[in-house]
């Protein structure tokens, strides 16, 4: 069995497997945690806080005008290169296909070439925001061993995946076995570090934001 | 078949078949088109081969289908005749050989004593071990006890066909003869693989036009393919590659994109991954290749081709396929699975730690009452 | 808890004790908060500590770090491998002594950083809950501490000469308005900020003077006058509720139907948000505060106001009321009613900067430089609207403007919203 | 139908650069920096066309870009060979057909003239031997003959 055989074969499933497996452990370790009942009078009904929960969702994508000032740089860099990745991902024709192969429908791609120049910008991106990590003092103090190895597998699926395409630094087909293969091992990573925002962030949002309202906080 | 002149170099060979200097310029010269070498090396090897020896070739045919030899006759430049005839002497293939049994069998005893350590073994399908070797034999001796014997005795074996290359069908899942590669039995001898099923004809007379006018093994690829024409990937070399950069591919085989002649990836295409020289010899004298005739590539030259999932899958897709299962199906056992044993892991993680608490908050209970 | 259980914060930090608080309060929101977190360090400038000083050990979130690590070690899905693998070491005392600084110093629980967080977490309440482990572990600031201490058992954050009910008394009489005191029934039980009490007399009289002329039956209650509680401040959760209690207790035996908050932002929180759910239940009254009560009786036609003196006025909103408490749009309607041109600052209403006094930092003495420092970062805000006349509607808020005047030898002073009102009283039903 | 030419296939080209293929400015400005090296005594040049991933409309348009010159050679040796000045002096465009008269190689020759074209010294000097051969052997039927006119 060649390596490009066991990423996408046995490697593809594990890697399937152990990301729905932590994703869940995850979640329900925390969320059958016990959650208080508030008894303090809402000021607003129900319809009315849950409602603004859900606009939390919306409205935190970018900051509030207060804060554009000092954040409004800082969230677009993050904001685009996320952009970057949803276009690569889901709109180059053969990850289509990919995705096709794993869950049974499909939709129209981009010419690869606009593609690959996105995924360039996105590259660039990517850079810029570790750049930013390793200079701001306040990311700096933050980060942990999570935060680089989370960039890390991230750049290393987005530099195989480029490499493939361009056919540069070895045959197409190894070049895409280590593209796949990255792409297992951040599966496998993903439940079990930062990565893990991508299912908290909607209802992470969405409940704060709720529970502020209901006290007719601002949110 | 004779030796009728085996002290004669090339050159006198060619004169007394009629054959002039310049058709023989020209002959190299196509091969060298062929072979994808540097358009000045056709006149050099013309230059050379003038006044060398014919040397010895022995063809031998194990668990094949007669493919490759059937493409081996078929190359346009250089054709097998002029090969036979000018450059080579064929000592034994009993395909094209008028003698039978017992002669056969010695023409090949003889050819091997006669040329020892100097022959050119060519052989073509994979060497069954199962049975003791007792699924192809010859004259009562097995194909793998033959290959050793001949091996011997070889300077170099070209293996023809992905067959003898890499095992081929006979080495597809369940493997029933045990089939295996010559490289897999032979480890001394310099080996060349000209895979492909079959492969291109003029590869396999070009590379051993090449061997046999350098007398060096070609530069090869880590599969032992000659780079000459194994170097790039068919879709490198594809006249259909302008369209994959654009985006622009083919759905179904009546589709519009079909008859535009957009890519084939969709369609399961091996070109990105597989290395061969169709895209740029050709087949049938250059006239098309299979992508030209709106089919993508099979990937027949690579090992293990068989087996890698459905010819008509997307390369980027998984190949999780055995007949009847579909991947969708698949990642939704495996999801449902993990998600099960992630619950369970869950449930105890949270249950744990609601039982901190209450320990926490009932210090004196020895055994939590509810939960 | 008994008082006995809780170590003084003289006897050096209890790590165990900090670790079984902070495992006692999380539940699935906090840990999903704290699940959240992606080190974006966004948080940081929303913070008027990390504005003023540049210094990342101020970015809100990292306020929090000890007990996220307590969280991932011990709590959380992966706790049995980050113990197994020491991926996360165990909190440690001199960690957690470091810690008080950046929980108490240098955070008022304004809540500006659970505003910009773009995964959503409310930091704030992190940071509360945080307190309360600090609180376990015998690190509660001494002055807050000891505050909260004497409040829970006498009702009092610090003895004074004369009891309370007295000074009450006495300042009706200096203002001449009747103080309801002690009454059995009463519609509306009213309560006071101690700053009133003894900095701000004029204060209390005004409340008087505006709950007479609207004619509303009411009454203080000599054994639950105040408003403030320092169990909020100190993390002390459950002195918290005992101090709750008082109030909640006298509400109950005067059948109130309403408690009404006087100008006090933290007792609004601990009053209006955080007392039924320490109480266990939902409270038999309602709870409001003296600003949002003014507003509605406004809109009811009971309140008439007179036009004001003052042309132009720029408004503090204090966080507890204004950005967490929702108290936004009522000051702002008195304003309005009493033609009062008000001048706001760049960030107002629920993006107001907190004037550094809140959680409790304006009574930690060590806390004072770094307080200053984030005041002219509020200073210039208001200097920067030319207004002058600076109000607000929390009696914690005036006394850190009022501190600041003198640090700084400052040209405004705050002024009470309340006493603005009721300095412009019109006659029940005479109207403007 | 046996040839590829006879099936019909709607081909679309690929990306026109300025009129041009992209494969045909290539040749194209390969062609002139060989042609003012070998002005110069430099060393000639061969391009292999087969080894140029070109589609037929690509050849067609090299092939008329390059127009046809004075020159047209055609050499009978294993097959028909056709060696064609093209409108640039100096460049060939040379076909060698096998027997069967299908195209087996396609070059672009820079030179002065194609050397297959050229005669090589060691067959002349073999014809010469023959020649020398034929002579002496119609020499002495000659001599016979005139001997037996004589006698």
């Amino acid at each position: 069995m060649d390596l490009l055989h066991f990423a996408r074969g046995p490697g593809l499933k594990i890697a399937i497997a152990v990301f729905c497996l932590g994703v869940t452990w995850r979640i329900v370790s925390f969320a059958l945690l016990r959650i208080r009942r508030e008894y303090s009078r809402p000021r607003e009904s129900m319809f009315r806080y849950l409602l603004s929960g859900m606009i939390t969702v919306g409205s935190r994508s970018w900051p509030h005008r207060e804060f554009i000032g000092r954040t409004g740089a800082g969230e677009a860099l993050g904001y685009s290169y996320h952009l970057g990745l949803f276009a690569v991902v889901l709109l180059f024709t053969p990850h289509i296909l990919f995705l096709e192969s794993l869950f049974g429908f499909s939709w129209p791609g981009l010419p690869s070439s606009l593609i690959t120049i996105i995924s360039v910008l996105t590259l660039t991106l990517f850079l810029a925001v570790l750049f930013r990590r390793v200079t701001n003092r306040v990311m700096r103090l933050l980060s942990n061993f999570d935060d680089y190895f989370s960039w890390f597998i991230t750049m290393l699926v987005m530099v195989t995946g480029l490499a493939a395409t361009a056919h540069v630094g070895g045959p197409y087909e190894r070049l895409l076995a280590l593209h796949i293969l990255s792409v297992d091992v951040l599966l496998m990573w993903f439940p079990f570090g930062k990565l893990m925002h991508a299912f908290y962030i909607f209802p992470s949002r969405a409940i704060n934001g709720a529970l502020l309202a209901r006290k007719g906080a601002t949110s | 078949m004779q030796r009728s002149a085996e002290d004669l170099v090339v050159g006198e060979m060619l004169r007394r078949h009629g054959i002039s200097r310049r058709g023989f310029i020209k002959f190299c010269t196509a091969a060298a088109s062929a072979m994808a070498l540097p358009p000045w090396m056709g006149p050099a090897m013309a230059q050379q081969l003038q006044n060398a020896q014919r040397p010895s070739v022995i063809y031998l045919s194990f668990q094949e289908c007669t493919g490759c030899f059937e493409s081996f006759t078929r190359s346009f430049a250089p054709t097998m005749e002029s090969l036979i005839f000018n450059v080579i002497s064929l000592d034994y293939d009993d395909t094209l050989m008028a003698a039978a049994g017992d002669a056969a069998e010695s023409a090949l005893a003889k050819a091997m004593r006669d040329s020892f350590g100097k022959y050119v073994l060519i052989i073509d399908g994979s060497v069954p071990t199962g049975a003791g070797g007792g699924y192809c034999t010859a004259g009562g001796k097995s194909a793998v006890d033959t290959l050793r014997e001949a091996a011997k005795g070889a300077a170099a074996i070209i293996c023809v066909g992905t067959c003898s290359s890499f095992g081929g069908i006979p080495f597809a899942d369940p493997n029933p003869t045990d089939a295996w590669p010559v490289s897999s039995i032979v480890s001394d001898k310099p080996i060349i693989n000209v895979s492909g099923c079959p492969p291109i004809p003029e590869v396999i007379t070009g590379t051993l036009l090449q061997y046999v006018t350098t007398g060096k093994v070609p530069d090869l690829d880590e599969h032992l393919r000659p780079k000459a024409f194994f170097g790039t990937t068919i879709h490198d070399r594809c006249y259909r590659r302008p369209f994959y950069d654009q985006g622009k591919f083919a759905k179904t085989f009546d589709d519009e994109g079909a008859r535009n002649g957009w890519c084939l990836y969709e369609l399961g295409c091996k070109g990105p991954t597989t290395y061969n020289a169709c895209a740029t010899t050709k087949w049938n004298g250059g006239t098309s290749f299979p992508i030209e005739s709106g089919h993508g590539c099979i990937g027949c030259s690579e090992p293990g081709f068989w087996d890698k999932g459905s010819l008509y899958s997307p390369l980027s897709a998984t190949d999780w396929g055995k007949a009847g299962e579909s991947s969708p199906r698949q990642v939704l056992e495996l999801a449902a699975g993990g998600i099960l044993a992630g619950g369970v892991l869950g449930v105890a993680s949270a249950g744990s730690g609601r039982l901190r608490q209450y320990r926490s908050e009932h210090p004196l209970d020895p055994e939590p009452k509810d939960s | 808890m008994s008082d006995v259980a809780v170590k003084s914060p003289a006897t050096g930090p209890n790590v165990a004790g900090a670790m079984k608080g902070f495992a006692q309060e999380i539940g699935a929101l906090s840990a999903f908060r704290l699940e959240s977190c992606i080190h974006c360090g966004i948080c940081a400038d929303a913070c008027h500590y990390y504005i003023a000083t540049e210094d990342p050990q101020y970015t809100p979130i990292w306020k929090v770090e000890p007990f996220k690590q307590a969280y991932k070690r011990e709590t959380s899905a992966l706790a049995p491998l980050y113990r197994l693998f020491g991926f996360k070491r165990e909190v440690t005392a001199d960690q957690l002594a470091q810690w008080q600084h950046l929980l108490f110093d240098s955070c008022n629980m304004c809540g500006r950083c659970s505003l910009i967080c773009p995964m959503g977490i409310d930091v704030a309440a992190l940071i509360e809950q945080s307190r309360h482990a600090m609180f376990e572990a015998g690190l509660a600031p001494e002055e807050l501490y000891e505050k909260a201490a004497h409040q829970k058992l006498t009702g009092q954050p610090e003895s004074s000469l004369e009891p309370y009910r007295d000074q009450l008394l006495a300042i009706g009489a200096r203002f001449g308005v009747e103080i309801p005191l002690d009454k059995s029934q009463a519609e509306v039980m009213l309560c006071v900020p101690r700053t009133d009490i003894e900095q701000y007399p004029s204060a209390v009289a005004a409340l008087a003077r505006v709950m007479s002329n609207l004619g509303i039956s009411c009454t203080f209650r000599s054994d639950g006058l105040v408003a403030e509680n320092y169990g909020y401040f100190a993390g002390a959760k459950e002195w918290q509720r005992d101090i709750s209690l008082r109030l909640i207790d006298q509400a109950i035996a005067c059948s109130a139907k309403t408690l009404l908050l006087p100008e006090c932002g933290h007792a609004y929180t601990a009053l209006r948000w955080e007392a039924a759910d320490l109480y266990g239940k939902a409270l038999p009254f309602r709870v409001l505060s003296v600003t949002e009560f003014l507003a509605d009786e406004l809109k009811a036609g009971r309140l008439n106001l007179a036009k004001a003196v003052q042309s132009k006025v720029t408004f503090h909103d204090p966080c507890q009321l204004v950005r967490k408490g929702g108290v936004n749009d009522a000051p702002r309607e008195l304003l309005k009613a009493m033609s009062v041109e008000l001048e706001e600052m760049e960030n107002h209403g629920g993006f107001s900067f907190c004037c550094g006094g809140g959680g409790g930092v304006i009574d930690i003495k060590q806390a004072a430089p770094l307080r200053y420092r984030t005041m002219e970062v509020k200073m210039r805000e208001i200097d920067d609207t030319g207004a002058p006349t600076l109000l607000t509607s929390c009696s914690d808020c005036r006394r850190t403007f009022d501190d600041a005047q003198v640090h700084f030898n400052w040209d405004k002073k705050p002024n009470s919203l309340l006493e603005l009102v009721a300095s412009n009283l019109l006659e029940a039903g005479t109207g403007p | 139908m046996s040839r590829l030419s006879d099936i019909a296939v709607r081909i679309e080209g690929p990306v026109r650069l300025g009129g041009l293929g992209r494969g045909v400015a290539a040749v194209l400005s390969e062609l002139v920096g060989i042609l003012e090296r070998v002005a110069l005594g430099g060393e000639t040049a061969t391009i292999d066309l087969r080894s140029l991933p070109m589609s037929p409309d690509d050849r067609i348009e090299l092939q008329s870009t390059l127009g046809k010159g004075e020159v047209h050679a055609t050499l009978h040796a294993d097959g028909v060979s056709t060696l064609q000045e093209t409108g640039v002096s100096g460049v060939w465009w040379v076909e060698h057909r096998d027997r069967h008269g299908d195209l087996v190689a396609e070059l672009i020759e820079v030179t002065v003239i194609p050397k297959i074209l050229e005669a090589s010294t060691e067959d002349m000097a073999m014809s010469a031997c023959e020649l020398r051969t034929r002579l002496a052997t119609t020499h002495k039927a000659q001599a016979g003959m005139d001997h037996a006119t004589l006698s």
